[in-house]
């Protein structure tokens, strides 16, 4: 009999610190099966960020990296550069990457740093307890945009697939939900592919996870993936927004 | 083996090199932009990597990522850019990160200007960033100790798993001397903490300095407390020119310890007794020679192109149990060999200690 | 008093939720129920009731807040076990809610669990405290918490203080001001708190409905640490 | 022995190499040697200058306020340093720039026409070498051969060419002390 489906063998036993209902545990076990599949576990390297996956290198059996705040991808392009071979991603949230780390994005992007960064939008500060993000939502209220984000007065959402998209040189990027079933295999095979393009040394890749945060929401589970494919997906449109070659259709 | 001339920041550059470092990350800011220039050209050369990163932030952080996969890396900035790398450089030591960080420094605070100054000593001796932390600094007196103490600030950057600083100024960094280049170095030390990628390994490797389950971070502070103390009682350096008849003793470092020396050599020629006791280690300091001069009934002056910085080291280290004089230069500018010259012989004619 | 099942404990930030919170599970406990105590404070990393988990675990309370491991932590990781806590009908469940406005958000993930069952959803109310010493700010607090966390108030904890100043007089004054706000809101004063015999009055002895709360202060700075026993009150 | 020299002129007027050529030179004799450039807004202010220490021993501060020997290539400079250069010291000085020059007693003095010197040999751009042949046929600090040397270390391979134009500049400025 062939087994088909098991615990990834790139994650630690280790239980995860997530609230309930937190979307992160469902990227962090499609990141492990992407490894997994394509057999880097030996050669990959993770970067951890400051936010709610600041503990992310318990959870994932590789080698890695604990960043400083928005710095991953500094960090990223470090490690590549001594390891050329290693397989090399960041993991980090939209307060990390778009709002304090957004200079070390857009260079490493820029400059067609080959690691792959997956990226978690869930347009809400978790860690620090629901503060405004760079991507939280027109009229969305925030500890810190307690009347809801008031655009004339704070500006707008910072849509990251769209503006990195706009460099020469990311060779894939994607934006993915999380929300239900059909969506998080999609996003697995996003991820898959972001790997794949680090591996034939294409040059950096990029997906975006639109994930929730019930805690900070102050909804369900069920409630917050409503609202993911409601209220974010029209703001946040998913697709594959840039790639140097025909993603192969599966 | 033949001596070259080189420019204090090419010196730092080329010993690098030849000490094995293959991982340069900069961003432009005079007075060491001939750090990254020489970089560019030269690791190409050797198969290194050369990035001119998007700020210091950055170039701090690809040092970390570097660093932690067992690369010897580097780092060169003046000022204000040090002091936007005190970040990475806290992460890196409290993640005990090997590497090497030059500071060429010019004057502050602020955007300051770009004229020599030995302001930044206390950033780079104190820690300089958030938490209980400390790098190994060195101060180089000439070029040829450019090239010697970098290659040594690799070393002991891997053999403590810490942060490195050189520090010097724009006067040492335009400045150029013979020295003599060693050959290239292969570098074999073991890194079995690096972040290689598993490769086989049974549990995986973490680079990390968070510290926020239960008394994790006391515990990393104890081990990093147990290993200054080591680094305090086996690398402490300095040179004590005749400190031993010397009735008063010049105490500085770099670009100032060359100024008093001419000073003193002056003095010496009408056969009055200065010494010159030139710290090499900024961090770990030699307190204790201090005290033994001190000890021995000596006065003491400090020269230095600050308000007064490395002068409270001194005043700590001899405790009360000698006087201890300052003259110091602000504005960017450098004390003249007359004017160190004229300061000695007052306190020498002052008498007394 | 009456009292439901599950009793969550809300307020302004620094309004003395927590220590309400904590007092409220000794009392419910010394009554002879199971109780539970979740931590919902995901404001605050600091005086938090998690800080007491050992302590007061030792008098039989359990307390869930974080991942295990992570209390100190910043952080706002919930556990599970908070579900398991709300699917136990033998037990006796106090939420200690973070300060508004975001802690009462919160609680909206439990949403469910409230309106199957009947509730007591209180506001700790410190009039000593910046920005409500007017019973009208009192009022707006206690419809924003309504609003954020889509739960009806069910009565306000007096605790009118100023900590280690507070004296009969300051504590009276402060009392007005908080029966005035509950009057407005409609709401019982369902307890006032008091930290030494002195504070209290011969008029709140004699007062037919007794809702004086003796309360025990737990949540102080390290270098006023809890040392000694509970105290037998 | 130790001899400090200060090098001075107008920016392009080449005083950086003809002290690195000193210092260099001191260095090829196995003296220790320092060549250090001015700093700051003066290298922005029309006059460029450099401190070079030649030594028996080691070098002290490498920044020479009061020198034994100046090479001065223009007025402005000419007119900064002159006042510094110690007592017994020696000054040479352009000439086809610096018309009149004070006599200063107790130093040296040598007026020597570079540029001109330097268009006789078809190359105004060697007027630095006639100066630095000069000052070193005055104060002998370095040998010629040692200054013509070290124009192969100091110029790039690509201006190798022009060494024999250099050194006859060098060699013109050196006849004229007698």
């Amino acid at each position: 009999m062939q087994k088909v489906f098991g615990y990834p063998r790139s994650l630690t036993p280790k239980r995860t610190h997530y609230c309930p209902g937190c979307t992160h545990g469902i990227i962090h076990r499609l990141i492990a099966e992407a490894i997994d599949d394509l057999g880097i576990q030996e050669q990959t390297v993770g970067i951890a960020p400051v936010g709610c996956a600041v503990l992310a290198y318990e959870y994932f059996d590789v080698d890695f990296q604990e960043a400083a705040h928005g710095r991953a991808p500094a960090v990223a392009t470090g490690i590549k550069r001594v390891h050329p071979e290693a397989i090399v991603f960041s993991y980090q949230g939209d307060g990390d990457l778009a709002s304090i780390g957004t200079a070390e994005i857009i260079h490493a992007a820029a400059r067609g740093e080959n690691i792959t960064v997956i990226f978690i939008n869930n347009t809400v500060y978790g860690m620090t307890g629901g503060q405004m993000a760079p991507t939280t939502l027109p009229g969305q209220k925030t500890t810190t945009s307690p009347y809801g984000r008031d655009i004339t007065k704070v500006g707008y959402p910072i849509r990251v697939c769209e503006m990195l998209a706009t460099l020469d040189g990311p060779a894939y990027i994607e934006r993915v939900s999380v929300h239900d079933p059909k969506h998080i295999i999609k996003a697995g095979r996003a991820i898959r592919k972001a790997f794949e393009m680090q591996i034939a040394g294409k040059g950096f890749s990029l997906v975006e996870v639109l994930s929730t945060c019930p805690t900070n929401w102050g909804l369900t589970p069920v409630k917050a993936l409503e609202r993911l494919k409601e209220e974010m997906i029209p703001y946040y449109p998913l697709g594959v927004f840039r790639s140097t070659e025909e993603v192969a259709k599966e | 083996m033949e001596r070259v001339m080189m420019k204090g920041n090419e010196a730092l550059a080329e010993g690098a090199i030849r000490a094995g470092c293959r991982f340069f990350f900069g961003y432009p800011i005079t007075p060491q932009n001939e750090i990254p220039e020489y970089m560019a050209r030269r690791m190409p050369e050797v198969n290194g990597v050369f990035i001119q990163a998007e700020s210091e932030v950055s170039a701090i952080n690809m040092v970390y990522g570097a660093g932690g996969a067992g690369g010897r890396a580097l780092t060169s900035s003046s000022s204000p850019g040090i002091s936007l790398k005190q970040e990475g450089i806290s992460y890196l030591a409290g993640a005990q990160v090997p590497c090497v960080i030059v500071n060429v420094a010019r004057g502050g605070p602020g955007l300051g200007g770009l004229t020599p100054s030995q302001s930044d000593y206390f950033q780079a001796t104190k820690g300089g960033g958030h938490g209980d932390y400390h790098l190994i600094v060195y101060a180089p007196g000439t070029g040829q100790e450019m090239v010697d103490l970098i290659g040594l600030a690799f070393d002991k950057a891997e053999e403590y798993r810490n942060p490195v600083m050189i520090l010097t100024d724009a006067i040492m960094g335009q400045m150029m001397e013979p020295v003599i280049l060693p050959p290239i170095r292969e570098v074999t030390t073991e890194k079995p903490w690096a972040t290689t990628g598993k490769k086989g390994r049974a549990k995986p490797n973490l680079i990390n300095s968070l510290g926020i389950i239960g008394e994790d971070l006391a515990r990393i502070n104890i081990e990093l407390q147990e290993k200054y103390r080591k680094i305090e009682t086996n690398e402490i350096r300095y040179e004590a020119d005749g400190t031993g008849d010397a009735d008063l003793i010049v105490v500085a470092y770099g670009t100032t310890s060359r100024v008093a020396r001419s000073a003193i050599n002056m003095l010496r020629a009408e056969g009055k007794k200065v010494g010159l006791l030139r710290p090499i280690t900024l961090w770990p300091f030699p307190k204790q020679i201090l005290a033994d001069l001190a000890a021995q009934g000596k006065r003491f002056l400090v020269v230095e192109m600050s308000v007064g910085q490395l002068v409270e080291d001194v005043i700590l280290a001899v405790n009360d149990r000698a006087k201890v004089d300052f003259f110091g230069k602000l504005n960017g500018t450098v004390p003249t060999v007359r004017e160190v010259y004229n300061t000695i012989n007052a306190l020498l004619q002052k008498g007394g200690a | 008093m009456p009292t439901k099942r599950i009793t969550i404990i809300t307020g302004a930030f620094g309004s003395g939720k927590t220590e309400v919170a904590v007092n409220y599970t000794q009392l419910l406990k010394r009554a002879g129920h199971n109780v539970g105590l979740v931590d919902l404070d995901i404001v605050n990393p600091y005086f938090r009731s998690r800080e007491l988990t050992d302590f007061l675990k030792a008098h039989g309370i359990e307390v869930v807040s974080t991942q295990p491991g992570l209390e100190m932590a910043d952080l706002p990781a919930l556990s599970p076990r908070i579900f398991a806590f709300l699917q136990n009908e033998e037990l006796r469940v106090v939420f200690d809610v973070g300060g508004y406005p975001v802690g009462a958000k919160t609680l909206g993930r439990f949403e469910p669990y409230f309106r199957a069952e009947a509730y007591d959803l209180w506001l700790v109310v410190n009039p000593y405290r910046p920005g409500y010493d007017d019973p009208e700010e009192i009022s707006k607090l206690a419809q924003a918490i309504e609003a954020a966390s889509r739960l009806r108030l069910t009565g306000i904890v007096d605790n009118a203080n100023l900590g280690r100043e507070t004296d009969r007089q300051s504590r009276e004054e402060g009392s007005k001001v908080v029966e005035e706000a509950a009057r407005m809101l409609n709401l019982p004063v369902v307890l006032k708190t008091y930290t030494a015999e002195e504070l209290i009055t011969p008029a709140d002895r004699d007062r037919a409905a007794n809702n004086l709360f003796p309360l025990q202060l737990f949540m102080r700075p390290p270098w006023e640490e809890v040392t000694g026993e509970l105290r037998e009150i | 022995m130790t001899y400090e020299i200060i090098c001075a002129g107008f920016g392009g007027q080449g005083v950086m190499l003809i002290g690195e050529l000193l210092a260099y030179g001191g260095m090829l004799e196995g003296k220790n040697v320092t060549w250090f450039p001015s700093y700051g807004p003066e290298m922005r202010g029309g006059t460029a200058n450099c401190s070079v220490v030649i030594s028996d021993q080691p070098v002290g501060s490498p920044i020479v306020s009061e020198p034994d020997g100046l090479i001065a290539m223009n007025g402005p400079s000419f007119e900064k340093f002159k006042g510094t250069v110690k007592p017994g010291g020696a000054i040479v000085y352009n000439s086809s720039m610096i018309e009149t020059a004070p006599v200063i007693p107790g130093l040296k003095m040598l007026p020597v026409p570079t540029n001109d010197i330097a268009s006789e040999l078809g190359n105004n751009k060697v007027a630095n070498m006639v100066a630095l042949g000069a000052f070193i046929g005055l104060t002998k600090i370095i040998t010629l051969a040692s200054a013509e040397k070290a124009l192969e270390q100091v110029l790039p391979e690509r201006h190798h060419k022009l060494i024999p134009l250099n050194v006859a500049a060098l060699e013109k400025g050196m006849a004229l002390v007698k």
